[in-house]
């Protein structure tokens, strides 16, 4: 492996020489899109699109990484980094080193105009992978599309992202978007606890609303005795749970960050309440809510039995899940790279959507520009690491479509039954998916 | 009629965790005529220094205690080395430097500690009381919450009252000059007000963090709502601080649990400007302000 | 009043020069007062009257000259220092703590040395009889009182300190004549008995000079006389000059 | 008055020579800059002339911003006519808080504007049908066709809030060397004589109130054609913070320390950031340094500079005599009690 790289390595070397000498060739042939010419000798590799030379390819994007919405997800770009460091160390795409550059936004929309700017204009960089967040990466997202910048796989479950191919041509969404997910949840809820009275709590923004959508899409409309919302601020949400409380709600479906599923454990558990839990998959990773409930509940009850029982989905395999063949490999890239980091859904979620990239970059073949990338996903990715299958077409730039529910029981999502897909409509049904998962592939890089 | 009684209870506990931040907001403007805006950044460092000493020695009263040993020496250390030398620069160097503060420390804390929620262990069990078969809402730690501000409180009040280093501090605090001529070290009376408010938000931060997590950010908008306490009490009042601090916990929690159908959170803050306005356009030195409050 | 074994001590101003930013407001200001004597010190506004307290009891550093004080060397102290050394300076005006109670500002005097609880006892006790007004209203606050009232708090204060010096800045300074008349008395009673060296700043020259032993005339930051009292009381074309009256 | 013409003639032109020799992401900065720097001009006029304090000034950046995305968006009126009405509407808005604020001594003011800055941006998410919810409203400025269509954006957009501020800075020096600015200046120094000398000091706070504010409008009108967008997320407390900061290190009360103070809080925080991470260091650590070492520049200014950037710099030029504070003109004799006393905040 190691001689193999650095041959590839010396082969760029030349092929800079030669791109030097050559000088002002800029009409670079794009050589090998969209197909799979993985051919070790082809052609040289150039610098085929801004951010890409022939030894690297540079990407950026805005994360939280100080500020309010730093914890939990100031381990994603980390995470997703640690992935790119394995590929680089195994070959890297077509020889090419990934670059990831990623800049700190605070979760202020101000701010993350003024980061991609600079990564755009002033770094040079191919695309902007995983940006965080709906407020953020709403302030920069007509900017990208008017630069030709491939925006590909943000970090939100936003339908903005995937819903509007002719207005955002360049940008992709990744992850299950919350409408779907509210859908899927929402059917779960109104086949198995038909006649119980439901109670709705949800982060007030984009992500709490879209998820009430769905959720209303399936639970009729009777059943629900009451609806709250918390900004995530205000720690405080004792008068929420009280109002769940007050109303008779026996289920409580939470669209909430951990911080907030576990606050609501909690202060349901000061109530004497204790309804049964149905938690989107943003706030129901079970490590972090272990972790979160420990130190609370002492003495009473451990934290890892508080969130037993919960009822969740997923849309990627549990991180607990050991005997999975993806979470083998990212545990293996997370203990190699980033150990200090607790092994959490959010790494995860960093690794998988790194995975998911390297398999976009290899597709979009030897010398991309960035339009070949928006081809090669426009025209469909394998589904890797994802329970479903992803939504990409010239029409739909949504990820991922569909998700399992799983249990907590001992720090697992146990999946419940298969995977169910569906789409964002009111009507749309939820069908089961008939496609398998696949395995992880044993070298750890994206085929090609 | 038991969710009131549910979100008064939970309100006063609150209330009282921002009378902790008002209380000590309000020791250091009467000595130094300055709004400490790192009072929380403060507050959250020292209880990252707590949660060590728990992980390390699993003992929560060592923690305890250690953090509000900190917390004294921190608020000295910042009245010593850089509030002091601003003093009698321009008014607003000395209030810069304490925003300067805070980014530092939320900095710092981010350093050393990670951008994590890190979850905070209560001195006692969080589970909920009940009075026959009505529950309370709040559990036994939160009553130790509101017990131990309310102590504080009434230890410091005493000791302002009635012993003669209370008065030393109220005389620093009321006029400098006539105090120093009193033969009051003026400068070690400051340094003592700012060790004393470094405990309290110490107090406050071990207190509040089990409900907030522990984060670099994690105090700000504690920080925000015992600062909107101490001036709706009225800065130069003790009482007021902790009047403004239960008032604004109550308040909150009723706009919250009644008004906007579910969605009052969105209103909280709108509500709490509210209250501030209305509170200061009839009083606007704050709720308790003194009969005398013209300055020279 | 009993006055713990403390006698007034010679006061020595040599040669002081002292100012605010690039203003000079003494210069090079030479005074000499006997123990237990009370000097009066007289001129316009801006002469530097306050401003020579104020270096006195170290409010203001002095640039040069020096000050003692029997056998101390009082050049440099901070206020506190001074204070410790035994000088009660009475500043003009701002002297009462209007948010404390009447007794509480009395208390202030005597925090700048160690005083055993139960002397502090007997103290405010003679206080209380010395000035009644304000035993009726000891736990009132400070703000409550009159003019001549708080006058009488921060005199009755400086005393508690059992001071060596006592620095008057214009005690008389907004009170009623016949207010006035009493708390001059009191002061020259007070030098008398207690043998206190005072150092009185007065606007109303005539009335500081009937009780001065000594009477010293500030201009501009300069001694122009220094004499005994009576004798400055009758030069009349200093008086005409520098004092008005 | 010729002075501060000549200052802001040369200020034009660097700022067009910077515009057309630097990157496009340096125009992107230059308009980032110019439009603090009118938020901050108008805060520091309030502050530093009027005596008055501001912790919500950002709360009136969204008010401006607000403005423009509504109007654009529903009406489609010309860019030009929205930024004066958003001007209008935030001196409106500055009208109404001014007049409230009228009674407030100091900190009193800095809590309740410190809650405006807070509650103001939520009003947006309480009512996203009106105001787009958290995700807030796009705000899109075509550049204008005479220049051409190969024409940087970034660059009009840095003309463009350059010009606004130009004429903002120039607006304020020309009234704070006024009368209205005597008036500010003797209402900040002593309220009870400057009424006797027949001052309206009611008048003179609540009109340095709805200047201010409707400066902080163009502002933050002009950072939404930036940024693209208006979002409560963009408007925390931390914006209004950093105005202020920007206020103090430039130098409190004059005008070119706005200037100062808005590329020191533009350009310091983007340079740390990309030393840290071009000398490789782990994520939290990397992320986490340009804050701690932000935080310790602030102290380090005010301790070195006490009077701000404009006051070290004025001082260098003058040869240390020329520096004179501008608030603090101790009367010697008069006034024994102030030494030591921290009144406004």
């Amino acid at each position: 492996m190691n001689s193999c790289s650095r041959s590839l390595l010396t082969l760029g070397l030349a092929s800079l020489v030669a791109v030097a000498a050559c000088s002002s060739s800029s009409s670079t042939p794009a050589v090998g899109s969209g197909g799979s010419s993985g051919g070790s000798s082809s052609a040289a590799l150039t610098a085929s699109a801004p951010g890409i030379t022939p030894t690297t390819i540079t990407i950026g994007s805005h994360q939280p990484l100080t500020g309010p919405a730093a914890p939990g997800y100031s381990e994603i770009a980390p995470a997703a980094n640690a992935y790119f460091q394995y590929v680089n160390a195994h070959g890297g795409v077509y020889g090419r080193k990934i670059v990831y550059t990623y800049h700190d936004d605070g979760y202020n929309p101000t701010t993350t105009s003024s980061v991609v700017h600079e990564l755009v204009l002033q770094n040079n960089v191919y695309a902007i992978f995983n940006g965080l967040g709906t407020p953020t990466h709403l302030a920069v997202v007509s900017f990208l599309n008017s630069q030709k910048v491939p925006d590909v796989f943000v970090a939100s479950g936003c339908q903005c992202w995937g819903e509007t191919p002719s207005q955002y041509p360049y940008t992709f969404g990744w992850q299950l978007d919350y409408v779907r997910e509210g859908k899927i949840l929402g059917q779960y809820v109104a086949q198995h606890f038909a006649g119980k009275k439901i109670g709705y709590f949800y982060q007030n923004d984009e992500f709490g609303q879209d998820g009430v959508k769905g959720l209303d899409y399936q639970i009729p409309s009777s059943m629900v005795v009451s609806r709250q919302s918390y900004v995530p601020t205000n720690v405080n949400i004792a008068p929420q749970v009280a109002a769940l409380h007050a109303a008779g709600a026996q289920v409580v479906v939470s669209f909430s960050i951990p911080a907030f599923t576990a606050l609501l454990k909690l202060t349901s558990l000061k109530l004497g309440y204790s309804p049964q839990l149905v938690v989107s998959n943003v706030g129901s990773d079970p490590t972090t809510l272990a972790g979160l409930l420990n130190t609370f509940s002492k003495g009473a009850v451990n934290g890892g039995s508080l969130v037993n029982g919960i009822i969740t989905d997923g849309y990627l395999p549990s991180a607990g899940d050991a005997s999975n063949s993806w979470i083998t490999l990212f545990k293996m890239v997370h203990d190699t790279y980033v150990p200090r980091l607790p092994f959490d859904g959010n790494v995860l979620y960093g690794e998988a959507a790194a995975y998911t990239f390297v398999s976009a970059l290899f597709k979009a073949g030897r010398n991309p520009s960035r339009q070949d990338l928006v081809n090669a996903i426009q025209a469909g990715l394998p589904q890797g690491p994802a329970i479903g299958p992803y939504g990409y077409s010239t029409s739909s730039h949504y990820g991922i479509t569909g998700a399992y529910i799983g249990t907590i029981a001992n720090g697992v999502i146990t999946q419940q039954g298969s995977a169910l897909v569906t789409d964002t409509t009111s009507s749309g049904a939820i069908s089961t998916f008939s496609g398998t998962e696949q395995s992880a592939p044993s070298d750890g890089i994206p085929p090609h | 009629m038991v969710e009131f009684l549910q979100l008064t209870l939970s309100g006063i506990v609150f209330g009282m965790i921002y009378a902790a931040i008002a209380l000590s907001l309000v020791l250091i403007w009467r000595g130094t005529r300055l709004l400490n805006f790192a009072q929380g950044g403060m507050a959250m460092f020292t209880t990252f220094v707590a949660l060590e000493i728990v992980y390390k020695t699993h003992s929560y009263w060592l923690g305890f205690v250690v953090a509000l040993a900190a917390g004294l020496a921190l608020g000295a250390v910042t009245e010593l080395t850089i509030i002091r030398p601003t003093l009698n620069k321009p008014e607003l160097n000395s209030v810069i430097v304490t925003i300067g503060l805070l980014v530092l420390l939320e900095g710092l804390a981010g350093i050393l500690y990670g951008g994590q929620y890190r979850s905070f262990p209560t001195a006692f069990s969080q589970s909920g009381l009940h009075i026959g078969k009505t529950a309370l809402g709040v559990g036994r730690d939160d009553v130790f919450v509101a017990l131990a501000v309310l102590a504080t409180t009434l230890i410091l009040a005493v000791v302002f009252r009635y012993t003669s280093a209370g008065l030393r501090m109220r005389a620093a605090a009321f006029n400098a000059t006539v105090a120093r001529l009193a033969g009051i070290r003026v400068a070690r009376v400051l340094t003592v007000g700012w060790a004393l408010a470094g405990l309290l938000g110490a107090l406050a931060g071990l207190l509040v963090s089990p409900s907030t997590y522990l984060y670099p950010d994690s105090m700000d908008a504690i920080f925000v709502y015992g600062f909107t306490a101490a001036v709706l009490g009225g800065l130069d009042s003790p009482a007021g601080s902790v009047a403004g601090g239960v008032i604004l916990g109550v308040g909150l929690n009723y706009v919250a649990g009644y008004v906007g159908g579910g969605r009052g959170s969105d209103l909280e803050s709108i509500a709490a400007m509210g209250l501030l306005v209305i509170v200061l356009m009839l009083r606007p030195a704050g709720l308790f302000a003194g009969a005398k409050t013209r300055r020279v | 009043m009993t006055d713990g074994g403390i006698t007034g001590q010679a006061l020595r101003i040599d040669g002081v020069t002292a100012g605010y930013g690039e203003v000079t407001a003494l210069d090079r200001v030479t005074i000499e007062a006997k123990p237990a004597s009370i000097t009066a010190v007289l001129g316009a506004n801006g002469a530097g009257k306050t401003t020579l307290l104020r270096t006195i009891s170290g409010l203001v550093r002095a640039r040069q000259g020096t000050i003692t004080l029997g056998e101390d060397d009082l050049t440099g102290k901070t206020p506190e220092g001074t204070a410790r050394s035994g000088v009660a300076h009475v500043p003009e005006g701002h002297g009462v703590i209007a948010e404390l109670t009447v007794e509480e500002n009395l208390r202030l005097g005597m925090l700048s040395r160690p005083v055993p609880r139960a002397e502090k006892a007997v103290r405010l006790d003679e206080a209380y009889q010395r000035f009644t007004a304000l035993a009726d209203r000891r736990r009132k606050l400070a703000a409550t009182l009159s003019g001549g009232e708080r006058q009488m708090l921060v005199i009755a204060r400086a005393l508690l300190a059992r001071p060596r010096l006592l620095l008057l800045d214009e005690p008389s300074l907004g009170l009623a004549p016949r207010v006035m008349a009493q708390v001059l008395d009191l002061v020259a009673s007070l030098s008398r008995e207690s043998g206190i060296t005072t150092v009185l700043v007065e606007q109303n020259a005539k009335a500081a000079l009937a009780i001065a032993d000594t009477g010293v005339v500030l201009n501009l930051g300069r001694v122009v006389a220094t004499a005994r009292a009576g004798d400055l009381a009758e030069d009349v074309a200093l008086r005409h000059h520098y004092l008005g009256f | 008055m010729r002075r501060a013409l000549a200052g802001v003639l040369i200020t034009a032109v660097v700022v067009w020579v910077l515009s057309v020799k630097l990157s496009a992401f340096r125009d992107f900065q230059i308009a980032e800059i110019a439009a603090y720097t009118t938020a901050v001009a108008g805060l520091t006029v309030l502050t530093g002339l009027s005596g008055q304090i501001s912790l919500g000034h950002g709360a009136f950046m969204a008010v401006g911003a607000y403005t423009i995305a509504l109007l654009m968006l529903h009406l489609n009126w010309s860019f030009y006519l929205v930024l004066v009405l958003a001007g209008l509407a935030t001196a409106g808005a500055g009208a109404v808080v001014g007049i409230a604020a009228a009674r407030l001594s100091g900190p009193y003011l800095a809590g309740a504007t410190l809650m405006l800055g807070i509650a103001l941006p939520s009003i947006a998410n309480a009512y996203p049908g009106v105001f787009g919810g958290e995700q807030g409203l796009p705000v899109t400025l075509a550049t204008p066709g005479f220049l051409g269509v190969s024409f940087p954006p970034t660059r009009w957009q840095a003309w463009l809030a350059g010009a606004v501020a130009l004429v903002v800075l120039l607006a304020l020096a020309s009234l704070s060397r006024g009368r209205v600015g005597r008036d500010w200046r003797a209402v900040r120094d002593d309220e009870v004589a400057a009424a006797l000398a027949g001052v309206n000091v009611a008048r003179a706070r609540v009109l340095a109130f709805v200047i201010s504010a409707a400066c902080a409008g163009l502002a933050g009108a002009m950072l939404a054609v930036i940024t693209n967008l208006v979002a409560p997320g963009g408007y925390p407390v931390t914006l209004s913070i950093t105005l202020l900061t920007a206020a103090v290190i430039g130098g409190i009360g004059t005008l070119p320390g706005a200037i100062w103070g808005s590329i020191v809080v533009v350009v310091l925080q983007t340079y740390i950031t990309d030393l840290a991470t071009s000398h490789g260091l782990s994520p939290t650590v990397g992320a986490n340094i340009p804050v701690a070492a932000y935080g310790a520049i602030l102290i380090l200014v005010m301790l070195v500079f006490p009077q701000g950037l404009q006051g070290a710099i004025r001082k260098l030029l003058t040869g240390f005599a020329g520096a004179t504070p501008l608030r603090r003109n101790p009367a010697p004799d008069e006034s024994p009690e102030k030494e030591g006393t921290h009144e406004l905040l």
